[in-house]
């Protein structure tokens, strides 16, 4: 099941909630104020660090520029909307909001 | 599986997301509801909503019993946080813990979040 | 695969119109079937031909009403959703439709994937 | 004491609307004037007047209009802000007005107070 | 200075971040969502009474019945619209969001 | 006093409250603008909005600096919290503690958060 991820992990508690419950395996993707989680070196790294463990992590790449985030923490993958779309392919959907 | 994530009366999404519920269960589709962080505030006894003005709405969910919807989930840590317990809530409902929940969701073809 | 997408918050004031629209886009390049945008909530204001976005700015109602001309795409909006926001067939974009919410029943059934963007 | 207020939310969705015009409704009761109203943001979908929710609920545009002839409160909504969101002199309620920012700076101005309601 | 906060604890940041800003003795009145901080005995307890040692704190009583809060923490006061319109007679306003 | 709390693109509350700033500031009125939380993500450099099909408007702040727009204040712990230091920044700023931050705001007659 792919998990999606809108909100900043600053501003709302969808971040935290949403990993309390995928299930190991499930592919996270962060979209949108979402993709702030990604960025390298911010007070979620240890976090972050602990589902890229478990978890394939994804950040939307049209977000990530649109906010100029360009340093990511190792091991997430960015896609564009068409690799979103793939993602939904491969997997059912849970998008966290 | 439809996930209620929001207090009720600040925004409408509970409230909305609820009127998308009977319509589905009237539908005859096989459903649950979870509630998780601040939605299970939504189940809270004793909201009187007159002084704000708008619709209360939290017994409306005991309505839900008379539907096909199978089973109300609460979150057991959302509930804790909140310093509210079982008695605390206007239905019957289990209150399972986040991994439960997390097993529930990996079965299902469609979540709507509220 | 055939895809529905729910969307619940309006345009410009939330991204999330933007995601859905540029998602469906995406899909449909990829020879997928986008069945339909279902909206919901502040969704609904999605389709007011009223919109009138500054000129260097994109035209969100349009956008939809573009997918739905050259993709078959159904624009759906809740009735009720949409009576609340003074959404109605008076202010409606072509090949927008108001509607219930069995609708978004139907859409859930048939289809391979519900997506929701929101805020 | 003369009171502005800001309003950022639409109506129904969030309770911001509300608790603005029951604010305003306690300070008229308390003897203060209440100004203007000015809407902002999705906080323009206040003033239509094609909404039309359950008959049981809360009308919240007739509200604003009562809110205007009774205690002569301007009720005003951004003209870039309505642009975007389709909110237009077509569908505007009967006093409501729709203007620029600089109206919202001489309220911000000429009142004692300016609260913000919104979410 | 009076500060309304109308979002809940849980669910986002402005908790956090007025409890920042405050100054020592600026009233602070919790209404809509944010009615649920004052509730006694939940996850914000203490840092709520922190805030009661250095601020007066207010919620609005029609928020707190129509969210069926009847137990609040010691040291909170209730006010109804009209409280609210004389805290804001007595002070300047910042409306956190 | 005007203070800007939300992250750009995903909402507009950010760029319509610069929108509201740009006017403000022509009327002449004295004003400050401050970043918390979220709100210093609107100053980060490199922003490329072209793929999300949204106006960027980072830019748009250094344009505050021809009009009265007395200071930009960035909230010292939001940046950090964001491993974020000025130079990632597009604009000037004054970095500052949150006191120092509480203390202007209580020397304002109006503050507006967007």
């Amino acid at each position: 099941m792919l998990h999606t991820i809108n909100k900043s992990p600053f501003s709302g508690d969808t971040f935290d909630t949403c990993i309390r419950f995928f299930q190991p395996g499930d592919p996270v993707l962060f979209i949108e104020d979402g993709v702030y989680a990604v960025q390298n070196g911010n007070k979620f790294s240890e976090v972050l660090a602990g589902v890229l463990q478990s978890n394939p992590v994804y950040a939307l790449k049209p977000d990530l520029d649109a906010r100029g985030i360009s340093e990511l923490a190792a091991g997430v993958a960015t896609v564009d909307y068409e690799g979103f779309v793939d993602l939904v392919e491969e997997h059912q959907v849970n998008s966290w909001l | 599986m439809h996930v209620m994530r929001h207090a009720p009366h600040g925004t409408i999404y509970t409230y909305e997301g609820l009127e998308m519920i009977l319509i589905m269960a009237a539908y005859e589709q096989d459903l649950s509801v979870v509630f998780i962080g601040d939605g299970i505030y939504s189940l809270k006894k004793n909201q009187d909503t007159a002084g704000i003005g708008i619709k209360g709405f939290a017994k409306t969910f005991m309505a839900l019993d008379g539907y096909d919807v199978e089973k109300l989930y609460v979150d057991r840590i959302s509930l804790e946080e909140r310093g509210l317990s079982e008695d605390d809530l206007v239905v019957d409902v289990e209150v399972v813990e986040s991994s439960r929940i997390g097993e529930l969701m990996k079965e299902q073809d469609v979540i709507i979040h509220h | 695969m055939k895809i529905g997408i729910l969307l619940k918050e309006g345009p410009y004031n939330h991204q999330a119109s933007d995601t859905a629209y540029k998602f469906a886009e995406a899909a449909i390049r990829k020879g997928h079937t986008v069945d339909a945008v279902f909206l919901y909530n502040d969704g609904v204001i999605n389709v007011t031909k009223l919109m009138d976005p500054p000129q260097d700015d994109r035209q969100i109602s349009s956008r939809w009403n573009e997918l739905h001309k050259e993709h078959g795409v159904e624009i759906l909006a809740c009735i009720a959703a949409s009576k609340r926001r003074g959404i109605s067939d008076e202010v409606l974009i072509d090949g927008g439709e108001i509607t219930g919410l069995g609708t978004l029943t139907d859409i859930a059934i048939r289809n391979d994937r519900l997506l929701t963007f929101g805020d």
